[in-house]
């Protein structure tokens, strides 16, 4: 991997003199110093897998199973940033060892590698996870063993933990902006939503209704709201349902190999980008290689983050991961969320000055990191990420093209009034 | 809705049905042919299918690297070629585990869940754990409008066209030819068979093989309306099974019935109610059916 | 339909196979004690009748009665409890348990599931099995692994698995097949001791056995009854002869 | 003296064919807890769980020749009716203030149901919870199998079955995801009757109080194999038409069987809500299902303790392999399915009867020159001479047939002839 200092796009907040000259290739340096001589016994009192040499971190992620698809590009951005980092001497002077677990895309198992990771090798952060599901199961393990979960993917929200940072979008970022660019732009009033059958999407469109009916411009509607199993092939009925509706916007929050099914059989049934606006919030540039740019093409989706984001960070980022991964690889939303997790939690430890659970949950709201792909982003209070959302159009070659910024960083908000 | 445009709704929904038929026929037909004519429970059928969709892939990006003029005419050589290919690894899987098992058809279930296991880790580890998408021909993409407000699928079509194809030729080949006899003669009576000089080894080889060459027929024309990726086969299993066991194991005619069956209530219920309670309702439907008529849809009244 | 006294009255029997009809309106009546010996060539549908009986096949049409109770709409295990016992024609014993648990297995209690947890293996059951492996031979192979048995004493301690029941129509499909002439002999023996005090329906071929042993004999072809009366008697029916040399 | 009541103990549990049984218990409730930390410990808890599973798969597929694809259906069933229970009890108002409905379960409250299901409200009571455990996965246990065995759907047929109503089950919960928690499942649960389960003691305790379940689920089934019905069950095997027209209705054993396996799992089930602290769908679909049938078969369908073996070796192995070889372990599991299947079809417990008892008791017998005190007392019955004349005229004991017939074993030992046959 080809790396220097200059690729250091770490800052923190007690480091503020610095943030404005980031990009200068030796300001990377002083992490390296800062509390490199810090004893392990001050920086380490809850007797986590912490040397004078080494800190230890689990990642837990599906490397087998259905799950596997969607949750290699976040292995693979988690080990290129802690490789990144461990360039840069690691944290606190300490290099980041990793112990890779694999939750087999099944729930239990993803239960009992966490309390593996943090029993027996006693990490001190843990970054995985991908679907609710996962979360859900490990969280009373995290809480109760008090460890520190970095979480990439969007999610559903209605969760706030002091043992997890989100660094994925919760659902009200995501959707609200969309939805509104979606009325200012494409001048939709009728709203069709479609989504496979578990908790993240029932949350989203529940919250996408509630945003249409109650926050729109009068006049939008919801005209269909469908469900259906996950690993669903067949979806020529829902597409005829679709036609009787006539929506000005399609909303899709379909997951998994149902994804692929969906878009090629729309394509065939005539609805093309042409002919119908379609506003996505599950298919990142990880889900278009399997679909196929040619039956995306035109189509929009509401995310945080596209490979084709043009700010110096995210070139280095791309760059980086082609080089170590090869050069077709592609960076979704979540794989750059899952790239974050272990700079924030650098972060978080260098400004606690201690790798304690208690001490980092403490320290991380506040925390900025200017050199995200994304750009700044900031941890909220509530353990969530600022952060702006994008409109992406997807093209051909399988890339989206950045059509609409949200002006803000969105304030996260994981218990939002109003749309419960 | 004028009229004009519920006519098309209708046309396009009984299209969907069809085209749902066609779909669960083509999966359930390799396996009708391994599961009903010979007994194995093949749970691997699902992975025989993802090696032919890998098959279409590693076909197009050939074809896309190196004979960019053939992307129009690569998939029906790629779709024969699945063919062989999961005809091959059929022959070998049945030539290396399923032969010593004959005898004890529920171990067959274990073994080839196995294979399963085993198949899908290959795929993720030498193709890659993330879906892929072969780049299909134009003319297999899109719709075909006869006027406006009416889409006809020309991907539905083609695995229509396809299914048709390979339905006739299993019939064809199971009732005129030397192959067929012999499978029959075997399936009905395996001692006799070998005693009047049919080789059932041979024959089971064959017969295994053809059906996991079908299966990979399937999972090549699936390309076209489902994904690829290592654990695609697994989307397709259970229906696979269900095809079969509702039209009776051992009856082709039946697996039809029974995909049309399915096809008809999933499509026309969905078409009425969320996905999910479609999907409870098509099964639960099979279930009872099942329940009162165990021995499936077709199954002839013999001396017991 | 009519009371009788007959044990086993079949009247108007139809059985048909996707349109074939194996058993043809057949009527056959069996008396209390009656030893009834079934001849006929192959396929005449012998065996399907005693599926009928017991309840293996259903009927498409027509009645069984036993001791005037209708057969044909009960279940198998219901009938056999109403007292009707059969043998298959291949030897149906279990292989792996000992001649005592296979005499032990179809000891008439315990029949029901909770029955069965709660069945003991007391005295009068064991008298039982003694009493009946003395009757077929076996007495002093109680404790051998029944597979282990020689062809024609597997048949015996199949008989001797019907006769725990103590049943009151036996049925016997071809008990001598694969058997020598002396065990024939001792067949023979055994299935007049045994027919003391209930009534039997015996399928042979062997026409020299059927003689030493039938009270009255019934000829069957294609599903239907050719001739029925003594064995002097069908034997010399022209009917029976043609179908037996002729065609 | 004491070892004279050694002996004659050790003559007890021979007669008993205890054995087997005696080793795992002290393997389970000495040897683990000694050599494992409470982590290691509470995982094995956790295998033991689905070894409910195995026995009862032994008792319903190795007995009683009914395989089951669905296994997962009781297990979750039982593992649910706990789940609801726990889950109530850790809905107090106080902990889900933040809700905007406080006092129902946190996943109805993210699915806008605003009151509790009037069907939830029983399980607010543990023994009507524990009641539901037991009975509701039995009673559908009862209406599935009552159904397909009295119109004889045969074996692969009614496995098939059982994989469908699994998927209805889960496709079912999926969707109703208000009322079930969908397919995150039931989580998040901390108490029981104000006992948190979740500390290192109360891990020890579930465990111990598994293991104490297991072993006397094992005992039962023990007794049931030597009852005349497990005789039956065996007949039924071996010649399904005799025992049939020998009076016995088949299919009330057959459901008999299955219901036992149900109700098993389904103690399983809601052993594991207690030890892990949740309950999803993703146990009750066909994938968990087909890997507890290899449990089963990798212990050896025959033997119950074999069984629980099985399970521990799987489960093990799936452990150690994804920890030590993360990217090969599917490979092993694969070859260690298929291994087993190949080669050793009867299982552990195949393996066991076949080649290690006979090389250890070699071994033992070289050890210690003279007598063998543990041959077995002699069983052979002289023939009584004055009623030869039956067995005179039978030809000499044959050889089993060797026609296909099922090979069914005389006992929970595993029958030795055919094993080197079949895997040729």
């Amino acid at each position: 991997m080809s790396h220097d200092d200059s690729n250091d796009p770490i800052s923190i907040n007690r480091r503020r003199i610095m943030q404005g000259l980031a990009a200068l290739p030796v300001l990377g340096l002083p992490g390296l110093s800062f509390g490199a001589n810090l004893p392990t016994a001050q920086v380490n009192t809850t007797k986590l897998a912490v040397t004078d040499t080494e800190v230890t971190v689990g990642q837990l992620h599906s490397a087998t199973g259905t799950m596997a698809i969607s949750e290699t590009g976040s292995i693979q951005a988690e080990q290129l940033a802690i490789d990144q980092i461990n360039a840069m001497g690691g944290v606190l002077g300490r290099k980041i060892k990793v112990i890779k677990e694999d939750g087999a895309s099944d729930w239990p198992t993803f239960a009992e590698k966490s309390k593996k990771l943090l029993i027996n090798d006693k990490v001190a952060a843990v970054f995985g996870c991908w679907t609710s599901a996962s979360r859900k199961a490990v969280l009373p393990i995290f809480e109760k063993e008090n460890g520190m979960l970095y979480y990439p993917t969007f999610y559903e929200g209605l969760e706030q933990s002091k043992n997890v940072i989100y660094t994925g979008q919760e659902a009200t970022q995501q959707i609200l902006w969309g939805l509104d660019w979606a009325v200012k732009e494409k001048k939709s009033k009728t709203f069709f939503l479609v989504g496979s059958d578990y908790i993240w999407p029932r949350t989203s469109m529940k919250i996408a209704r509630k945003h249409i009916e109650g926050h729109l411009p009068s006049g939008s509607k919801v005209v269909g709201e469908e469900y259906y199993p996950l690993g669903t092939t067949n979806f020529n009925s829902l597409i005829n349902k679709i036609k009787v509706a006539k929506p000005d916007c399609i909303f899709i929050a379909v997951v998994g190999g149902s994804n692929v099914s969906f878009y090629k059989q729309l394509k065939a049934a005539g609805v093309t980008s042409a002919k119908q606006f379609l506003l996505t919030i599950s298919v990142t540039e990880d889900e278009v290689l399997g679909i196929g740019g040619e039956n995306m093409q035109g189509f929009y989706a509401s995310m945080k983050y596209f490979q084709s984001l043009d700010n110096p960070n995210n070139k280095k980022f791309v760059e980086a991961f082609k080089a170590k991964y090869g050069p077709k690889s592609v960076i979704g939303d979540v794989t750059q969320a899952a790239y974050l997790g272990p700079w924030l939690w650098k972060a978080a430890v260098e400004k606690a000055g201690s790798f304690d659970v208690d001490k980092i949950a403490a320290a991380s709201p506040g925390i900025e990191f200017k050199g995200a792909p994304e750009a700044y982003v900031k941890i909220h209070e509530n353990h969530h990420l600022w952060s702006r959302t994008r409109i992406g159009q997807a093209q051909a070659d399988g890339q989206f093209k950045v059509v609409a910024e949200s002006p803000e960083l969105i304030e996260p908000n994981p218990f939002p009034k109003g749309y419960q | 809705m004028s009229v004009s445009e519920m006519l098309n709704i209708g046309m396009m929904q009984g299209f969907a049905g069809l085209s749902l038929f066609a779909v669960l026929l083509l999966m359930g037909l390799g396996l009708a042919i391994i599961f009903g004519q010979m007994g194995v429970i093949n749970m691997a059928h699902g992975e025989f299918m993802t090696i032919g969709a890998y098959t279409i892939y590693l076909f197009s990006t050939i074809t896309e690297n190196h004979f960019p003029k053939l992307v129009q005419s690569y998939f029906i050589f790629a779709i024969i070629a699945a063919f062989f290919i999961a005809f091959a690894v059929g022959w070998f899987i049945e030539w290396s585990l399923i032969r010593h098992l004959y005898k004890r058809p529920l171990d067959t279930l274990l073994a080839t869940w196995g294979i399963s296991l085993g198949m899908q880790q290959i795929f993720r580890s030498f193709i890659g754990p993330k879906e892929v998408s072969p780049t299909l021909p134009d003319w297999l993409m899109g719709s075909w409008s006869p006027h406006e407000g009416l889409d006809i699928p020309i991907n539905g079509m083609f695995v229509m066209a396809l299914t048709l194809v390979v339905t006739g030729g299993v019939l064809l080949a199971l009732y005129k030819s030397r192959w067929g006899l012999r499978v029959r003669a075997t399936v009905a009576n395996r001692t006799m068979a070998n005693a009047i000089g049919i080789n059932t080894k041979k024959t089971d080889r064959l017969t295994f093989a053809i059906g996991c060459g079908i299966a990979g027929i399937a999972g090549a024309a699936f390309t076209t309306i489902g994904s690829t990726g290592p654990t695609s086969g697994s989307l397709y299993i259970v229906d696979a099974f269900l095809v079969v066991t509702f039209g009776g194991a051992a009856s082709l005619l039946g697996t039809m019935a029974s995909a049309f069956g399915i096809a008809q209530m999933q499509s026309i219920s969905e078409f009425f109610m969320t996905g999910s309670m479609a999907r409870v309702i098509t099964l639960l439907t099979i279930v009872l059916i099942l329940m009162m008529r165990p021995q499936g849809l077709f199954a002839s009244k013999i001396r017991r | 339909m009519s009371n009788t006294d007959f044990v086993l009255a079949v009247e108007d029997l139809t059985v048909s196979f996707d349109g074939f009809k194996a058993i043809d309106a057949l009527n056959l009546y069996v008396n209390q004690g009656e030893l009834r010996v079934i001849i006929g060539p192959n396929g005449a549908g012998k065996t399907t009748l005693l599926d009928l009986i017991c309840g293996k096949t259903r009927a498409s049409s027509g009645s069984i009665k036993f001791k005037n109770h209708e057969m044909t709409k009960l279940a198998e295990h219901k009938i056999v409890r109403s007292g009707i016992g059969r043998k298959f024609q291949t030897p149906s014993i279990y292989e792996n348990l000992s001649v005592f648990k296979n005499l032990e297995v179809s000891f008439p209690r315990g029949r029901g599931v909770f029955g069965a947890l709660a069945f003991k293996c007391s005295d009068d059951v064991k008298e039982r099995v003694q009493s009946v492996a003395t009757e077929i031979g076996l007495e002093g192979s109680l404790d051998m692994e029944a597979g282990l048995l020689s062809h024609g004493q597997k048949q015996w301690l199949e008989i001797g698995m019907l006769l725990m029941q103590d049943p009151e129509l036996l049925m016997l499909d071809e008990p001598i097949a694969g058997m020598s002439a002396r065990e024939r002999e001792v067949t023979a023996d055994l299935l007049k001791r045994i027919c003391k005090n209930r009534s039997m329906i015996v399928i042979e071929h062997d026409m020299a056995f059927v003689a030493q042993i039938a009270d009255k004999v019934t000829v069957m072809h294609q599903g239907k009854i050719l001739a029925e009366g003594s064995m002097d008697k069908v034997q010399n029916d022209p009917k029976v002869i043609d179908v037996y040399l002729g065609h | 003296m004491i070892s004279k009541l050694l002996s004659s103990l050790k003559t007890w549990i021979d007669q008993r064919g205890l054995n087997g049984f005696i080793i795992l218990a002290i393997l389970l409730a000495v040897v683990f807890p000694l050599a494992m930390d409470s982590f290691r410990l509470n995982l094995v808890g956790k295998y033991l769980t689905y070894g409910f599973v195995a026995i009862g798969l032994v008792m319903a597929w190795g007995y009683g020749g009914v395989l089951s694809l669905g296994q997962g259906v009781f297990f979750g069933l039982g593992g649910y009716a706990m789940a609801m229970f726990l889950k109530l009890e850790a809905s107090d108002p106080i902990s889900t203030k933040i809700q905007s409905t406080p006092g129902i379960p946190d996943f109805m409250d993210w699915n806008q149901i605003t009151a509790l299901p009037i069907w939830w409200e029983p399980f607010r009571h543990l023994p009507f919870a524990l009641l539901a455990v037991l009975v509701v996965p039995t009673l559908l246990a009862f209406i599935i199998s009552f159904a397909m065995f009295k119109r004889r759907v045969g074996g692969v047929y009614f496995a098939i079955i059982t994989q469908a109503v699994a998927l209805i089950l889960t496709v079912l919960i999926i969707g109703q995801q208000g009322y079930t928690g969908g397919v995150n499942g039931i989580t998040d649960l901390k108490t029981m009757l104000g006992w948190d389960t979740r500390t290192n003691s109360a891990k020890y305790i579930l465990y111990f109080v598994t293991v104490a379940l297991l072993l006397a689920s094992i005992y039962g089934c023990q007794w049931i194999q030597k009852s005349k019905l497990g005789t039956l069950l065996l007949a039924m095997r071996d010649k399904e038409d005799r025992v049939r027209f020998s009076g016995y209705d088949v299919a009330m054993f057959k459901v008999f069987a299955f219901c036992l396996a149900a109700f098993l799992s389904a103690i399983g089930g809601a052993l594991f809500t207690l030890q892990v602290g949740f309950m999803s769908a993703s146990f009750v679909g066909i994938v968990p299902s087909i890997e507890m049938v290899i449990f089963a078969a990798v212990g050896g369908r025959m033997s119950l303790v074999g069984a629980v073996y099985g399970t521990l070796l799987v489960n093990f192995g799936k452990t150690y392999f994804s920890e030590s070889f993360p990217d090969l372990w599917l490979f092993l599991m694969a070859a260690l399915f298929i291994g087993v299947v190949m080669a050793f079809p009867d299982g552990l417990a195949g393996l066991w009867e076949s080649h290690i008892k006979g090389w250890l008791a070699r071994g033992r017998a070289a050890l210690r020159k003279p007598k063998n005190p543990d041959a077995p007392p002699s069983q052979i019955v002289q023939p009584d001479a004055d009623v030869m004349t039956m067995q005179e005229i039978g030809s000499p004991p044959l050889a089993r047939s060797a026609s296909g017939s099922p090979r069914v074993p005389s006992g929970a030992g595993m029958q030795v002839s055919g094993i080197q046959g079949q895997s040729a």
